[in-house]
């Protein structure tokens, strides 16, 4: 029997329930600044999901660099790899064609039917805020990526009822909205500081799937700015297993680069 | 189309199991290089049909397959055996009207080749306008204006092989193939991107950490790899540098007796359906002393 | 656009001739890695103007560019300093109107260049489809339908920059350009081949006899290079690696001085106009102290 | 002062003179059974232009082989190259765009227009005879290289009217028919066993530019099976030097690959 961990950090619990979305047929690379993610991956591989693909800062095919180091592009990540994957042809012929179908994204903004925004607040012309750009995921929304959303920020700020500026395509007006453009796949889930989503199967509205512990569905509530989705029942996101505690606390991320992505770095949910 | 982190290492009449009849095979290799011989042998063998054949430079083993009739359909730029003349079988096939011969510019053909790897459905070029190569195919070659300059040029049809054949240095289980040096011929990079399996046939299977020692000698990733089949001299009659050379006195023997249809035939029972086994082939095409006789580059 | 095979080892400041206002630029490195800083930092002291900026990923030298008032235009998928946060000279401009910024997808920016690499009007992608991204240069993509299947696409206009800057491990006088390990990324593969003119700084000038010795580590052949300039760590504050990591200390440092415009201006002139060579701009960001704490990968 | 050779072969005498034609600001890359061009790329090289760029078999940058060797594709050509060439997205945008903007190309048909034909002789879906295929010329003749044309055969089969089918673009029906299909450059000269020809400057007509030792005007004229352009003179094509002899016989191409171009190999002219 594998025990539950008492003492974790909501980043923590944020790699392992994003590391429990992968199987060893997923193939999935990583982009800029996204400690998160590639902890998720490197825990997933190390658990039940020993076959996933890992191209590493998009070129280090299947590379075992030990652990989580200073970026995750740079080239020390992609140690021991089994080939350096050529980004134009290769890399982007694998992306575009749909043989790499797995991404996690982050943005500014997130709507929902889950469109990402993090080009600007405002116009585009003459941003009240401009942001650092839409990146790779401008190129996967409409790739027919399998998405996973992650955001440390679950607040009315960056949960928005219309995004300002469409850089990622989620599921676009819902329903069948995103289908009828001929893309396949969207939006999986939505894993934030406060819990976690995922899409109604008919509207693809965004729907509370669980809640952190220590987190009130009502507070949630509070935090979206758009009208969630909201079960009847809403569990409490499984908590993770002693055994990865201890693979990401001391073999993953021994230096607890993941809580980089928190303002407030990480807060003991205990 | 990706394929999984698992042992793929079959042999030779496993690996065929996955052509069916009636595919498109994209086929590694030119007139004399580096092309999966021995898989081409058993593609005979086991006498499948109607197959469609890609190559950039067709040579042996396509007209091998041609003369053994498992060829409806030929894709290339051009088909011979370098100085050893016309491929024959080739000839007069098309000759006969039994075969098609569906001839492209070689950008004309990558291009609907790279438009398959990446799940587009048309890249365009330039190759070929005034020709009257365009004329041949309008199915997959059309000229369109630039939706911003007006300038004319031609859209290529994607084009997605069921099946891409290579021989190459090594391989692990899994199917990180590698080369030695690393030419990046288009054969060994386009091709295996835009098919939908991927057989690579290898003259040696190696550990996986070996592997990881010289990525930067890694051709083909594993999850595109779908069976690997260790045939050393696989690529015989044709060179795998710097491994061996092309065999000189066997493409001698063919280009003379592949004149008629049934010297040709001759040849196929000889050298391929009268082997039982790859080291029976080897043994017939002069055992020792062949395998002495490639060794040189000359 | 070919260059010839001759010496073109020169100085930063002669190299840096090679652009006129108005270029526009296409320059390698990402939020913190391999991007050719020094000369960037000499393209600020000459005092270029009305320059147009294309990288993939902009990082710090964009940032200091644009606060030197070197830059009108950028084209980028994404601008920031990783780890770092925002770059806040650029986001300060194109608030304040004083440069554009035209955002792209990467596949849409590569597939301009790629087009532009080869003589092609266009190439099409269906990356971005769907988003507001398409709508903010429509003379640059546009929606097209495939003539074979109808499917609607993006046509990518091309795109050739005037010049395109890099810093890389070590070259050739001829600039044959080498990397280690050869990272195939984008910048390094797209950018040289789109642009007209291309200048690289390295870390180390080895004879020809060496890059023979090592052809596969070779990624810019020495007929697409006009100048080649050696600058030890010409990358810092951003990484070349294995060679050296990036500097946090200066990172932080501009990260938390740019927040203002004058913070930015003092930065400029303590570690840009101040210094009166590469080796005083070293001793400038810590001397010894900077170089040892930057050999560690963490 | 150079010395002229005295004793020299057809098969030398095309080399010396394809060799002359190229300058140290040339990137030439060549093809298959292409003895003669690596031979001439090689001694151009060797004599008056040193800074010539050869990219070995389309793939080995600046390639430094020693001599000819069995196959020019095989990779034995790319001996103390600079570079491996990658050839899909590197070697074809350099052709496509013209960076490399030298090719030498022969074909079984060769028009008053310069335009080549190696695909069919007769109707294209119905042969008489099916040849090899256009293969690299179906590009070059399109793509504005500066194209040179050999061949071994110089008789009224290969020098043709109108080709049957037209695989390689030379200059189509003349004038300016070339150029207002949006082509530059086109072909430059034709080298054969009997002559050199180049093309009238207005007309694109095939011109007769010199004969070979020994060979006379009229049997050209009657070798070739369209009406050549023949100025009042035609002087004798210039000889070899004893340098090049040498270079070409003793360095370049000890084994005489050069003459497996011809069925009945290395007749002397003299």
């Amino acid at each position: 029997m594998t025990h539950c961990a008492e003492d974790y950090t909501i980043d923590e619990l944020m790699v392992v329930t994003l590391a429990r979305q992968f199987t060893s047929d997923d193939i999935i690379l990583n982009g800029t600044v996204s400690f998160i993610p590639v902890a998720a991956i490197l825990l997933a591989r190390e658990t039940h999901a020993p076959g996933l693909t890992w191209v590493a800062g998009a070129v280090g095919v299947d590379a075992q660099p030990g652990y989580l180091m200073g970026n995750t592009l740079d080239p020390t990540m992609w140690k021991n790899c089994v080939m350096y994957l050529p980004q134009w042809e290769d890399m982007w012929s694998y992306v575009h064609r749909g043989t790499l179908e797995t991404f996690c994204i982050r943005g500014a903004q997130i709507d929902k039917y889950g469109n990402v925004n993090n080009t600007v607040i405002g116009d585009y012309y003459h941003p009240k805020v401009r942001l650092p750009g839409s990146a790779g995921m401008g190129d996967m929304g409409s790739l027919d990526k399998r998405i996973f959303i992650w955001s440390t920020t679950h607040n009315r700020r960056t949960f928005v009822e219309r995004v300002d500026f469409l850089g990622c395509v989620g599921y676009l007006d819902g329903g069948d909205s995103r289908e009828r453009l001929g893309l396949k796949n969207g939006p999986q889930l939505v894993i934030t500081d406060l819990g976690v989503m995922d899409f109604e199967p008919e509207s693809k509205r965004m729907r509370l799937r669980s809640v952190h512990r220590g987190v009130t569905v009502e507070h949630v509530r509070e935090q979206t700015g758009f009208e969630l989705v909201i079960p009847d029942e809403v569990p409490e996101t499984p908590p993770p297993t002693e055994r990865e505690i201890h693979l990401l606390r001391d073999v993953i991320d021994p230096k607890g680069m993941r809580k980089l992505e928190f303002r407030g770095a990480g807060k003991s949910v205990k | 189309m990706a394929a999984k982190k698992e042992d793929k290492v079959m042999t030779l009449v496993d690996a065929v199991q996955l052509i069916r009849d009636g595919d498109i095979i994209a086929m590694q290799g030119m007139g004399t290089q580096m092309s999966p011989l021995a898989l081409v042998r058993e593609i005979i063998r086991s006498r499948k049909r109607d197959l469609t054949v890609v190559m950039v430079v067709g040579g042996i083993g396509l007209d091998w397959m041609i003369a053994a009739g498992c060829v409806r359909r030929v894709l290339a730029i051009i088909v011979n055996l370098d100085e050893f003349g016309m491929a024959n079988a080739f000839r007069r096939a098309v000759e006969a009207g039994e075969i098609e011969m569906e001839e492209y510019t070689e950008h004309q053909l990558l291009s609907r080749l790279s438009a398959g790897s990446k799940g587009l459905p048309f890249l365009v070029t330039r190759s070929g306008l005034g020709t009257d190569l365009i004329n041949i195919h309008p199915e997959t070659t059309r000229i369109i204006e630039c939706p911003f300059t007006g300038q004319k040029v031609i859209a290529c049809r994607a084009l997605e092989p069921d099946v891409a054949i290579l021989h190459a240095h090594r391989a692990d289980c899994y199917g990180n193939v590698q080369f030695f040096p690393k030419p990046i011929w288009t054969d060994v990079d386009v091709f295996p991107r835009a098919a939908k399996k991927v057989i690579v046939t290898v003259e040696e299977i190696v550990e996986n950490e070996e592997i990881r020692r010289t990525p930067i000698h890694t051709g083909i990733p594993y999850f595109k790899v779908d069976a690997v089949v260790e045939v050393p001299y696989g690529a015989h009659p044709c060179s795998l540098y710097p491994n061996y050379s092309f065999d000189r006195v066997l493409f001698q023997e063919y280009a003379t007796t592949s004149k008629t249809a049934e010297g040709t035939q001759q040849f196929l029972d000889r050298y391929i359906f009268g082997p039982a086994s790859h080291a029976e082939y080897l043994q017939r095409v002069g055992g020792a002393e062949a395998l002495l006789r490639i060794r040189k580059w000359s």
